[in-house]
């Protein structure tokens, strides 16, 4: 398996696009009496863009091929911790489709576009109820413009009372996007440790609240799939020193109808609908990160805000206190229509169904994983995990030298996509699997027996795992040259150029 | 299953979680109980009626997003779903062809703007322009920013909340009342040894094209501060890319490559770099490389200079996205390749011909300017009218036709006699003379 | 590449083909040059905006053909080009998908018949049964063919087409004017040791389920004539299945499995035996088995029994079907496996109760005969109106409402003052109350 | 690669499918006092069909791993001679799929429908304008039907006529279908030899004309490749003692818009949309097959026709000398469509320059392989051939015992389908290669090096070439295990009675 680039199978004199009313052209020019190229000037491109033109038969097969060699859950498991890959409904693709959606301009009169308003509009209502909040805002493209929306919203809200705090307090075992957001957003990050028992350390927060404490970033269940019991003291002592609790959405696939964030005590949330609803990933995006405000904080939200008065749904442009625009027009549509479609089908019932079964799903392998060498559970093997777990390969990797990469490198040799490694970084060779409720329990089980597996042939012959995978459209990687600042190659512009003489080096 | 968990009950798996918030019932939401997809499909259907599509003709719509076709063939690639059910490629070797083609988008983008380095998208524009200048002020070490007041004013926007936590000083530059360009004398005394970076758009707001993009660029290398230009990425067919008037950071969005209007999102934010070490090591969001096999015998692609990013430098990263717009940048490669370099000339030719058809139409009619700047244009232009804007809008409205966008609120012009036109491949003559004829019964 | 070739001209490729005949210019056809996408989208639209689809509420229109909602992932599969764009796989290493996905199909639809062998379809239930006709007429020698009168009238039209060519003598039983079914003492006298084979269609044309399958099987098979049978699979979830009764070749069409109107086709023809030799041998069309690699190691699939086929026997072929509908048959495959014996039946059940549901609401009106026949019936039934029904249905149409089929011309009842009504799990209750309603206001 | 059976995956239990309106079932049963399983009596079946139920999401696995072991033109070249394997362009599938064609009940007032009906007439029109035919039928769904069709319309003719002509000629070189249609209607076939320049042996056909001769059924260019180049003589003397020509439209790629069946004396044609107009083959169907007919022979068409008044189009079911229908309604209407869609955006000059590309590529073909050892170009080398070529693999048969055969499993080896092989009849080891308009010139030089390359490899290892293929999803496969009455296995049901311990033999 192999495909070439796209620049070894086409040149830019060929195109396999026939452009709209071409015959026009010429008649274009006469009336015009000018040409791009007069009129331009200096701004006249010199020369065709060197961008290879391929034949639509060709574009196609290539791009096929390639998805051959890709790998998503409509091919199998992909267990990855904290990105909860669940199946995509193939009906949420075909309506998003729908040229009523498509080929909606974002500056239509609103009065054009009723229908779309209205299913935004049940949409927010859905998710502030899901939530327990009071208004969210659509227009977050993903989950870290959620967070730094989010962070924004706290860090203006005290700018406004004139308070000067600029500490955000964040777990040990937050998510990367919590540190990054509050610092985009200008706070000072304060780690706070996980207990033994897998849950805020207690202590080290109140060592840590002072008075430039603004809030605390929190996702819970925890990444370690653990449910924060003491969330309600939590918010509690936050709230007491005036600080805001902030809610990452991203692991609220386990506790979706059963219990709130804004029950919880939380002021601010944002939501993933490309992980929770339904909406897929592609690869990287689009994603949706709706955030959701409760009280005075919903004044702070990312305007404009989808609004109904009557029978007839607008935008809300009205921005007094907002932290204003997180990015261009009102969202990224296509996911969220997506998990309209989502909720729209499971309603409440069925998404508290699918939480349970996502829990279900996790402590069912944790207890087939129960008692199989090399592996164990940190932190509180007891308690039961929610949306996800995490195990730890230290136990092997300390008998055979075996890593928690060579197991994921192992897994795809299996045709098995690998969970999150190394992540959180509390635990060591941390395996942090999720299978959403979506998994059959076929493929569930399927996956310990190759966990188990690969435990035995890593004491059988260690050396031999460490050359995986081989079953793959590649082999393993060369991380070191990827990233060497001599070989270093991010486009084929740079190849071209080292490939002419230049010496290029990072 | 729950046997072997050793459970009687699944709600002894949220024991952990406090009584009092525990729900007793699930909460009241969607449709009262789970519909089947013949149900979900007539409740759509309800809905998507009240919406109106216009096709014929296509929009005339600007404002920062046009109307343009998209091949089918470019959804039917983007509908695989290998593609868009995977997760971002964190195992590269069983996702080779989900990155070899982040890895095409990225060197086609980085061809069509002749910058050395694009990553595999932003969020939008808008987004993009926000981090290149955050990235200018990390590589700068300078807090103030240069922006011109041309661009569109959403970007400007989004640009001043993602500021909002850092101390920054944004100043504007002014525009030429005749041109709609930038006034290079102004800039010349805005930016100073302090400026971080200057950020023009090409085409602006107004459509309008820069063509003082070399003097702008002398401009803010003298004073070491970085030359940040965003691009309308079609345009580039016969506009002069960025690469060639010395950009540091080329900001954008691909939405016209094939990814349809969709009421505002997704789109395709587009961040390019040249080549250099602080520039690329200051860069947001992801990256695919080339590489080897370990036992070298193999080409293969993986993510690269990761260690910039959120997940391995947590506060530190250069930028907290993750989740970015990727099945985008695979609609917008496969589009690249479809119409190769000739055929992207030859599609921001006919763009040009018509937007430039319709103006000069348009201009017939006595009272009204088009394009009211003189400055040369691509693709979308403002005309003035005689009379409120608004009037004209809903009489188009009513014979089926999607004018321009109204003037009266939108900064910088805020006039409310005047309007944006966009014009694309998607209108011919005969779509351009409906609106000409329509608007002289409504003038 | 003409170079290559060795000529100048591509015109002396075609020196051999008469002078006289060659065109002087290309046909005039299509609409006079090469149309881009987008052109031919708004051509398509234009036309397309005059067509009226029915959805809410569906059709209530009947014969043979029923609206039924269609699963996205059934469309989402069929949408895979490597299957759409393969041939017939005549090279199985490299098609062994799509001959598993043939091979799947053909034993789920074994098995939802209760017969052996299934082929991988026929081009209709129309086609499929004028073959099993002829496929018995070469089992058993025999010249005679004895068909109920109750089925469709087109199937009957196109039995007769098929049998043009032949020296065949076609007879049809009469049905009971109560119940609609065969009248089995007539069958009794006419079946007899000329006879090929006795086909009978369950349901049938009124959607009358035949009760008296066993005692046609015996008599039948008491001449050692066959006995084919033509079903709606989509009843076989609570309708006993043709091979619990004795059939020797089944029928049918697998529309109603997930493949949606398309105003007449492409449908699925089913076509299926007994284990029996004679049988399987005289099968036309293309059967999928099982076997196993030349090493013996690994289990894979292949096309069978090909010497049956046009392409090895030529004239001595047991039927010249080559092209048929096989990626309809994947389609039903992915829909039976989605719902399962547990789905089909309830879908069955809830078929059965509205069709049923709607039939006593209709007969709340004095006068209406709702359903005319007394027999049993599955889907669509029969309804008798106090007066001419064209009159009915145009009411209805008015409404947005599509009625029933107008029975005025079509054999076996023409009778101007009924229709044949359908109704499946696309109606709610409060469709088709107001259907009731509407057609109250009409009579 | 290997994907578990769907019996294998799941259990008639399960089921993956929500049906509508399910709350409304206890309801009905109560409004109606009565239940299915009542009513039905010894109609009633008495357990759920044995049919697996999967999850959606194992559906959608499932399939999807399936059709990536599946090879389409979308995957790579598939030369099937007299397949005309092109492109099917993506915008055709999106229009088939659109709600206004696929939600139009076949039943529906015409009125109702005029906008598919006016689809359907230009296609109609167009088809007879591009083969020089007076009206075409769209009803015959494949083009074996569509022979049928035509053999049946030759048959009812001379039957309306009172003439007992049962004889149908036919080349040796014809395809599979033509032979056995005619035997449907009711003919005798006679063999017509090819001469040895490719074309029909005119003596042979002189002799075997007689008054019993109904007709001839011809396709030219013949699947040779080869255009019958004596077609005026051959029209002139069927003509002259009162039989009929009827036109295999299989092979006319080649020629489309350069010369017409109509023209060279064809009385009946049929058309295959899913080779030359760009509908799919759906890996064996749908097909659209089209039968056209000129002068008296128009009344035989089969029923109904497409038809306008005025502005209003309408289905003319007049029939007084019609064949009847050959199949129910009016055709496959989704590769009617997309035909309509190939022509309309190609036009009369695209389907031109289509043909003669598909011509070049086929000449282009031959020329790579001159002074290529191993294979031979039949009858008359120098002559052009048009849509397709026929190879002979007897000269590397003869030197290294390598077959046709051998050949095919050494190209699927390399990906790369197979061509037709062993067909036609008249060529000894035969390699039947159709690239058409579509293939690039590439994929043609590819194909031509990989000829060469197996031809090398035969000389040298030839036992291995017979191991082959090896880098598919499987092995070469078993023919004599897959077809021994014993082992013949069509069905899981037949397996599974094998399995319980029935000796089941065929």
């Amino acid at each position: 398996w192999s495909e070439p680039l796209v620049y070894e199978l086409g040149s830019p004199d060929n195109s396999g696009f026939i452009r709209p009313y071409s015959d026009e052209d010429a008649e274009l020019e006469r009336v015009l009496g000018a040409t791009p190229e007069e009129k331009l000037g200096r701004m006249l491109r010199d020369r065709v863009p060197e961008i290879p033109g391929l034949s639509e038969i060709e574009v196609v097969r290539h791009f096929t091929r390639l998805s051959q060699m890709s790998y998503g859950v409509d091919v199998g498991p992909v267990p990855l911790g904290s990105c909860t890959m669940k199946y995509n409904p193939k009906i949420s693709e075909d309506i998003a489709r729908d040229p009523r959606i498509r080929y909606l301009h974002p500056y239509q009169d609103p009065d054009t576009v009723q229908g779309l308003l209205e299913m935004l509009y049940l949409l927010e209502r859905w998710l502030a109820e899901l939530t327990g909040m009071d208004r969210c805002s659509l227009q977050t493209p993903a989950g870290a413009a959620g967070e730094l929306a989010g962070a924004l919203m706290i860090r203006k809200y005290f700018m406004d009372r004139g308070e000067d705090r600029d500490e955000m307090l964040i777990p040990d075992s937050a998510h990367g996007t919590n540190p990054a957001s509050a610092a985009m957003a200008g706070f000072k990050v304060v780690r706070i440790p996980t207990s033994e028992n897998g849950t805020v350390d207690m202590e080290a927060l109140d060592a840590a609240l002072s008075e430039r404490t603004a809030g605390i970033m929190l996702t819970n269940p925890n990444t370690l799939g653990i449910f924060e019991d003491q969330i309600l003291e939590i918010a509690d002592k936050l709230h007491s020193i005036g600080a805001l609790l902030y809610y990452d959405g991203a692991n609220l696939n386990g506790i979706m109808g059963i219990v709130r964030p804004g029950d919880m005590g939380f002021d601010i949330i944002h939501l993933n609908l490309h992980k929770t609803f339904g909406a897929p990933h592609g690869g990287g995006g689009p994603g949706a990160g709706v955030v959701c405000a409760r009280g005075e904080l919903v004044d702070y939200l990312p305007r404009p805000l989808i609004a109904k008065k009557g029978d007839r749904y607008y935008w809300d442009y009205e921005c007094e206190k907002c932290i204003g625009r997180i990015r261009m027009f009102y969202g990224n549509i296509a996911p969220l229509v997506k998990a309209f479609i989502y909720i729209a089908m499971l309603g409440g019932e069925g998404l508290r169904e699918a939480a349970i079964q996502s829990v279900i799903n996790t402590n069912y392998f944790i207890a087939l994983m129960g008692g199989v060498d090399g592996y164990e559970l940190p932190y509180d093997p007891e308690r039961p995990r929610k949306h996800e777990l995490v195990l730890s390969a230290k136990p092997l990797k300390q008998e055979t030298g075996v890593t928690a990469e060579d197991i994921a490198k192992a897994l795809l040799d299996r045709g098995l996509h690998a969970p999150t490694i190394y992540f959180p970084l509390i635990v060591d060779e941390a395996l942090m699997i999720e299978f959403t409720e979506s998994e059959p329990r076929r493929q569930i089980e399927e996956y310990a027996v190759a966990l188990q597996e690969i435990a035995r042939e890593a004491r059988r012959n260690p050396s031999a795992l460490k050359q995986l995978p081989k079953n793959t459209s590649i082999g393993r990687l060369d991380n070191v040259y990827a990233n060497h600042p001599r070989s270093v190659t991010p486009t084929f512009r740079v190849l071209r150029r080292r490939l002419q003489g230049e010496q290029l080096s990072l | 299953m729950l046997r072997r968990i050793g459970i009687d009950d699944v709600m002894e798996l949220y024991k952990d979680v406090p009584r009092k918030i525990v729900l007793e019932k699930p909460p009241g939401i969607g449709f009262g109980r789970q519909l089947s997809e013949w149900e979900l499909r007539r409740i759509v259907d309800s809905m998507l009626r009240k919406n109106k599509v216009y096709t014929d003709p296509p929009p005339f719509l600007g404002g920062g997003v046009c109307f343009h076709t998209i091949p089918a063939v470019v959804d039917a690639i983007v509908s695989r779903n290998e593609f868009y059910t995977a997760y971002t490629p964190y195992q590269p070797e069983i996702n080779q062809g989900l990155l070899q083609a982040f890895f095409e988008y990225q060197s086609l983008m980085a061809d069509l703007l002749e910058m050395d380095v694009a990553n595999v998208s932003m969020y939008d524009w808008s987004t993009a322009a926000a981090e290149a200048i955050l990235a200018a002020m990390r590589v700068t070490k300078r807090r103030k920013v240069v922006v011109a007041g041309n661009i569109h004013p959403e970007r400007m926007e989004v640009i001043k909340t993602w500021l909002l936590g850092k101390d920054v000083n944004i100043q504007l530059v002014g525009f030429d009342r005749e041109t709609g360009r930038v006034d290079l004398e102004q800039l010349e005394n805005i930016v100073d040894n302090n400026t971080a970076a200057v950020y023009v758009e090409v085409p602006n707001f107004f459509g309008v094209i820069e063509d003082g993009v070399d003097a702008i660029a002398e401009v803010a290398h003298k004073r070491k501060a970085l030359f940040i230009v965003g691009v309308d990425p079609l345009s580039l067919g016969i506009v002069r890319p960025p690469g060639s008037y010395g950009a540091d950071i080329v900001v954008g969005d691909a939405q016209p490559l094939g990814l349809g209007l969709n009421y505002g999102g997704p789109y395709l934010g587009i961040f390019a770099t040249r080549w250099d070490r602080k520039l690329v090591r200051q860069m947001p969001g992801r990256l695919i490389g080339l590489t080897k096999t370990i036992d070298g015998k193999e080409y293969g692609f993986t993510m690269i200079l990761q260690t910039r990013e959120q997940h391995i430098r947590r506060e530190k990263a250069t930028s907290n996205i993750t989740s970015n717009e990727a099945l985008m940048a695979v609609a917008a490669a496969a589009y690249m390749v479809l119409l190769g370099g000739s055929g992207l000339r030859e599609l921001a030719r006919s763009i040009w011909l018509r937007s430039h058809y319709a103006a000069k139409r348009l201009a017939e009619f006595e009272g009204v300017e088009s394009p009211l700047f003189g400055g040369e244009f691509f693709k979308e232009f403002v005309v003035k009218f005689p009379k409120p804007y608004h009037t004209v809008h809903r009489m188009l409205l009513e014979k089926g036709i999607l004018g321009g966008l109204p003037l009266a609120d939108k900064p910088p012009l805020m006039d409310d006699c005047s309007a944006l036109f966009c014009v694309t491949e998607a209108h011919s003559m005969k779509d351009i003379d409906r609106l000409v004829e329509a608007i002289g019964e409504a003038l």
